[in-house]
């Protein structure tokens, strides 16, 4: 069977779930973003694998390319603030930073 | 012609940007870099309008140029410049009374702590009026009309250090803030049907009869808020008094001949759009106006704040104008106003510089001190009196002409024709007022007269130009030449309107122009010897007959009492509303929010006293279970961010199943 | 790329054995282009490390290497020491291979691989001739941004599985050093998209074809000058050579993230450093000096002359790049951080800024 | 041919993923993110999208993976290998986990696409920059603001410290 618009759909599931679960079960804040990086990249291959194989010209890749720079924004933030934490908690482990505990 | 527009444009601009940044690093502090730039604006504006007098024909548009500015979708807002013969006209008032002013400012604000941003601000103002009788749409003419209010509102408040100058410059700008959301709805209401902001394709929807009716007028109206606030009209005209408080060689360009003048004009330039009925509200609206401002000048005793409300009186006048048909006659009026009032101010500033004081109780018998000033000063008085053949005259006469004529075809508005008369010679009356009390008689603060002197030739060159421009006897024929009313639109029959323009029957106009003419003539004549029999020769005291007419000079004293009437309703409804909301806040909301604090405070209460009730052993189990599932839960709000995540993704999980199977 | 241009609906329409020799020719055409890529690289490498040598030397009135020599007839007679590099390279690839003790070995092992990698990578966009591009993308310009910071990753990989504070700092200095300057040098190369109107590093070529008054340095005077030099310091910056070799600042921090490395793991870092000297030097030439065109026209602008033509520019550059590093001193971090992003920074947005304003202006 | 490069690049994608994932060293999360994101840009080229690959490996390479490094080296002991990243709640993650899988396989394989592959493919940089300003300038400009946005922010929170 050749290569479809489903193959490229699984891959991203797969990453996706991968990503998923390195943002559940990572402690270090730092992993948990490497997680979230795998999840925009799944939904990235997802839109430029729609824009290629239906009827959409080309606004996949526009979002696409809206998900990367924007990803770059949130990791630059991201980045941030776990210096931030690093600075209060001496540590970037997430299960630290529970002050909203019940 | 265009290159040289934008140029126009630019140089001030330019100034700005130099002056606001490096201008205190520059020699003489760079005051040459806006004066000059300003001098440049007037020869090219020069050239333009020579351009379009060689190229006469009436309402001839020289030269337009268009850019696609916001373009997404159906939206498409154009960008650019228009140049006709009302925008040849005013760029040259515009630069000449700018540049003369800059020129006098060198000699008024020198040695002022902070005299390059001064300069900043002209010229950002310059380049916001220029801009503001540039453009060729509305959208454009509303971004420069708040340009020009901002730098009103830093000029005004350039001494910000007096409390006085700062509340000012707050007050202009509020007060201009509420006629500007009247313009911008005037302006949208216009944009959602025609879609587009370009003067031309609104004028020719109107024209086509796919604006029309009530809408129309409504729109009319409420673009003429923005006029009313901006041009001082009743009732917010109560800022422009204020707004003295400014250096005087900006009350001449801002606060007298031009930014003020900026509601006039944009009247003039969609002047196409006024519906009969909406002309009939600007009529009233500057009658007025004229007659109250004229009224409130006679017994102030600040040089300049009679010469603010001279000022409002007169923009009614051109209101007037317009609203009655006399389209030529109320721009005209701007034009020859423009000149003679900045000359009133630039000589009222040139005698605060002597005296250095503003109230005309401590002046007199200046002329002999600074006969240059004296000469100039009385020009300009003689031609806002309206006396032959200076060019106020010319333009006052055309105004009540158009007035006596639209009265003539309506007489139940024959008032407007009165009233204006009236005030014609209460202007008159109060203008030579301020020359007698000023330049005659003895002096009344021998100090101060002592050490008086005449300004310096930066400051006097002005004046002269300036009065030379007012005497004029030659304008009238070419300007009515030049500023042809445009084509009225055919507003259709559905329009129930009662007014027609008079001014358009010839006959009419003719008889008109005579019978105003005379009265005029004799009314001003008649305001100048009540004024001389008080003020010059002393025969009746005016101090005896402001105590006799008690309740009325303290009425006008008071300015009518509109500050007070502000204060205590729109001021303190607000205040009140303000208060209830925070009353309403602190009451219900907080009530609302301790009640319910409160409940779970009791509700808590209870669950203890069935926590106690099951140590005590009656219902053990119940109490045991409780507290389990209490625990569990609390494991739950981990505050751990992952673990939420997980549950909710559990959660998903589950709801796919129990749909699936 | 060849996968590019694939037409997917032709390859499916095809049976299978056709497919598979096909994609046998396929492969090997790209391990064929990819072992002469890297020996290409390579030799240059080797070239360019036996040029500085020479070139510091004269620079220091000394001669430098002369004695190493073969015994084959004809290169004997060439002299000069021009086996040094040759020997040198040997010498460093017979060597043993020593990793720290407290070093992550793999990382320590994959970093070079990366480096250099990432720098072969690049040489596949090259434009060496009008028809020899080993790989004519679209997006050739942006590409080579792209690729390039692969490097960046490597090194810090280096300095940290070294596990060494020397390395570590090194390399800490050297990617802060590239991420800084790779600012105003893609905006300097945005200058040159700007005026060209395409990506396509062939197009750029042909864009100042017909003579040295068409090269893009002269363009839009003086903004795209401008951009040639804020390009050229931004290049000598990422290269981390002098003025800007605080990565390997000797009398501060030993020799930077490449402290612990030794026989070939160090050879390849040394190969990728000159390397990339070369690939600056045929990226400037392709943008700004007219690339594989020859300067005076159509004349001398035949095939074997455009790579004539790419090696001279390329090397000119080289040798500018020599004559900075043996004449000027080292900066300071500030020094360094100021440069770029308070001269250099802004000046690339100036340059941008004018061709932009002059482009809009002229239509 | 195709069908072995997406073979190939997906297997690259998958296991490098799995390595920064399963992976207890942070530098070895960012190693195997660096081959993910290569091999994701590869995906890229196989669909045609060359500019969105090669942007892909710019900014997720060039930049977000050199910042994740640096939060890394700025934010632990740097020196001593011993980089640890602890994990918790793996059982139920993973369940969680196969079952989001389970979930999405489901749903791609159950859907029926529309279809409908291109068969001829032009540069796509020039189409790309004309989409971008005009049918989507308006995001285009949002997504500006936001950019300068999060670098004076992200400048500021991490100088606050």
């Amino acid at each position: 069977m050749s290569v479809g618009l489903n193959h490229y759909l699984f891959l991203a599931a797969v990453l996706f779930v991968l990503g998923l679960y390195a943002v559940i079960t990572k402690k270090n804040a730092v992993t948990v973003l490497m997680g979230i990086e795998l999840i925009l990249n799944a939904a990235n291959i997802n839109f430029v694998a729609f824009s290629r194989y239906t009827d959409t010209d080309m606004d996949g890749q526009v979002f696409a390319i809206f998900v990367i720079v924007t990803a770059a924004a949130a990791a630059a933030v991201a980045l941030a603030i776990v210096l931030n934490l690093y600075e209060r908690l001496k540590s970037i482990n997430l299960d630290e930073a529970d002050s909203l505990s019940g | 012609m265009i290159t040289s527009a934008i140029l126009i444009l630019l140089l001030p601009l330019v100034a700005f940007i130099i002056q606001i940044f490096v201008g205190k690093r520059l020699p003489r502090k760079g005051d040459w870099v806006s004066t000059g730039a300003m001098f440049a604006a007037l020869a090219l504006s020069v050239g333009i309008f020579i351009d379009a007098v060689a190229q006469y024909e009436p309402n001839n548009v020289l030269a337009t140029a268009t850019w696609d500015w916001i373009n997404f979708g159906p939206v498409h807002v154009t960008f650019g410049f228009l140049i006709d013969n009302l925008t040849a006209f005013m760029l040259v008032v515009v630069t000449l009374v700018s540049s003369l002013v800059h020129l006098y400012s060198i000699g008024y604000m020198h040695g002022d702590p902070r005299y390059n941003r001064y300069f900043a601000y002209l010229s950002l103002f310059s380049f916001s009026m220029l801009g503001l009788v540039l453009v060729d749409n509305l959208f454009g003419i509303y971004i420069f009309w708040e340009l020009v209010g901002l730098s009103s509102y830093l000029l005004i408040g350039f001494w910000f250090e007096k409390d006085s100058a700062a509340n000012a410059s707050k007050k202009a700008f509020i007060t201009n803030r509420v006629g500007d959301v009247g313009m911008f709805a005037g302006i949208m209401i216009l944009f959602s049907i025609t879609g587009t902001f370009s003067f031309n394709e609104v004028f020719a929807a109107v024209a086509d009869g796919h604006v029309g009716g009530t809408l129309l007028t409504v729109a009319g109206i409420l673009l003429f808020f923005g006029a009313i606030g901006k041009s001082a009209q009743f009732p917010l005209h109560v800022w422009l008094p204020d707004a003295m408080e400014g250096p005087t060689p900006v009350s001449a360009l801002i606060h007298a001949a031009t930014m003020v003048a900026a509601g006039v004009y944009m009247v003039g330039r969609t002047f196409v759009l006024y519906t009969p009925d909406a002309l009939l509200f600007i009529a009233y609206i500057g009658t007025i106006t004229a007659f109250i401002a004229a009224t409130i000048a006679i017994v102030q005793m600040d040089i300049k704040r009679v010469l603010a409300y001279s000022t409002i009186s007169q923009l009614g006048y051109m209101m007037v104008g317009l609203g009655t048909g006399g389209y030529t006659a109320g721009l005209f009026h701007l034009t020859t106003h423009a000149f003679f009032k900045a000359l009133l101010f630039l000589g009222s500033g040139s005698v605060i510089h002597a005296v250095h004081t503003q109230e005309m109780d401590e002046m007199g018998g200046l002329r002999k001190k600074m006969p240059i000033t004296f000469w100039t000063f009385l020009i300009a008085t003689l031609s806002i009196s309206g006396v032959f053949p200076l060019s106020g005259f010319w333009s006052k006469d055309a105004i009540l002409a158009s007035a006596l004529g639209f009265g003539m075809t309506h007489p139940a508005h024959m008032p407007i024709f009165v009233v204006l008369l009236l005030s014609a010679g209460v202007t008159a009356f109060y203008m030579f007022r301020i020359v007698f009390l000023t330049f005659t008689g003895e002096p009344r603060d021998k100090k101060k007269y002592d050490h008086a002197h005449e300004s310096p030739l930066t400051m006097t060159i002005p004046l002269v130009v300036l009065a030379v421009l007012s005497v004029g006897t030659i304008w009238w024929g070419w300007v009515e030449h030049m500023l042809v009313k445009p084509e009225l639109a055919s507003y259709g029959s559905h329009v129930a309107s009662a007014v027609e323009h008079a001014a358009e029957e010839h006959g009419v106009a003719h008889s008109a122009h005579t019978i105003a003419m005379f009265s005029s003539v004799v009314v001003a004549t008649l305001g100048i010897l009540l004024s001389a029999v008080v003020y010059f020769w002393r025969k009746i005291s005016a101090d005896a007959w402001a105590e006799k007419l008690k309740p009325i000079h303290t009425f006008l004293w008071n300015k009518y009492y509109f500050d007070e009437l502000y204060a205590a309703t729109i001021i303190r409804v607000t205040l009140f509303k303000s208060r209830l909301f925070a009353a309403f806040d602190l009451k219900i909301i907080d009530g609302i929010v301790n009640g319910t604090g409160r409940l779970t405070a009791a509700f808590s209460r209870l669950q203890g006293s069935i926590d106690l009730r099951g140590v005590d052993g009656a219902v053990n189990f119940v109490a045991r279970f409780v507290g389990y599932l209490g625990s569990q839960l609390r494991g739950l709000q981990t505050g751990n961010i992952q673990a939420y995540i997980m549950m909710a993704l559990f959660a998903v999980v589950l709801l796919f199943v129990f749909q699936q199977f | 790329m060849p996968v590019l241009s694939a037409n997917h609906a032709v390859i499916n329409a095809l049976s299978i054995l056709p497919t598979f020799s096909e994609t046998l020719t396929n492969v090997l055409f790209m391990v064929l282009g990819a072992v002469i890529i890297t020996g290409l690289a390579a030799l240059l490498a080797l070239v360019s490390v036996y040029l500085e040598r020479k070139v510091s030397a004269h620079m220091q009135d000394r001669l430098g290497p002369m004695e190493v020599n073969t015994e084959i007839p004809i290169l004997k007679n060439i002299g000069h020491g021009w086996a040094q590099t040759l020997a040198d390279a040997f010498k460093l690839l017979l060597k043993e291979d020593i990793v720290p003790a407290a070093a992550d070995k793999k990382l320590h092992l994959l970093a070079p691989f990366i480096v250099f990698a990432a720098t072969l990578a690049a040489f596949a966009v090259l434009p060496f001739g009008r028809n020899l591009i080993p790989s004519d993308l679209n997006v050739g310009v942006f590409y080579l941004i792209a690729i390039s910071s692969f490097v960046v990753v490597g090194i810090i990989l280096a300095g940290w599985a070294s596990n060494n504070k020397w390395s570590l700092l090194g390399a800490m200095r050297s990617a802060a050093q590239i991420v800084s300057f790779e600012i105003p040098a893609s905006v300097s190369v945005l200058v040159v998209i700007m005026a060209v109107g395409s990506l396509n590093l062939g197009e750029i070529v042909e864009f100042q074809e017909g003579g040295i008054h068409r090269w893009l340095i002269w363009r839009f005077f003086p903004f795209n000058l401008l951009a040639f030099f804020i390009f050229f310091v931004a290049s000598l910056a990422e290269l981390n050579r002098a003025p800007f070799d605080l990565p390997e600042a000797e009398s501060e921090i030993i020799a930077g993230f490449h402290t612990e490395y030794s026989g070939m793991k160090f050879a390849m870092f040394f190969l990728a450093e000159y390397a990339n000297m070369f690939l600056v030097g045929v990226i400037i030439s392709t943008l700004f000096l007219g690339g594989w065109s020859s300067p005076f026209g159509s004349f001398l602008n035949s095939a074997p002359f455009q790579v004539f033509w790419v090696f001279v520019k390329s090397f000119a550059i080289i040798f500018v790049h020599m004559w900075l590093r043996w004449t000027l001193p080292r900066v300071r971090v500030d020094q360094l951080m100021y440069t770029s992003w308070k001269v250099l920074t802004p000046f690339a947005f100036v340059s941008m800024l004018g061709v932009g304003l002059w482009m809009i202006l002229i239509q | 041919m195709q069908d072995i490069m997406f073979y190939m690049f997906a297997a690259l994608t998958i296991a490098s993923a799995g390595v920064m994932v399963f992976s207890r060293s942070v530098i070895y999360s960012a190693v195997g993110l660096l081959f993910t994101f290569f091999g994701v840009a590869g995906i890229y080229v196989l669909l045609a999208a060359d500019f969105v690959a090669v942007a892909q490996v710019m900014i997720y390479v060039g930049g977000i993976l050199v910042l994740l490094l640096f939060g890394v080296m700025l934010s632990q002991r740097v020196t001593g290998v011993n980089m640890r990243t602890e994990t918790l709640q793996t059982v139920p993650a993973a369940i969680v986990a196969v079952g989001v899988l389970f979930i999405l396989f489901r749903v791609i394989s159950k859907t029926e696409w529309l279809v409908k592959a291109k068969t001829t493919f032009e540069p796509t940089t020039a189409k790309l920059g004309t989409l971008l300003m005009t049918d989507y300038l308006i995001p285009f400009e949002i997504v500006s603001v936001l950019l300068l946005g999060a670098l004076i922010g992200a400048a500021f929170i991490a100088r606050k410290g």
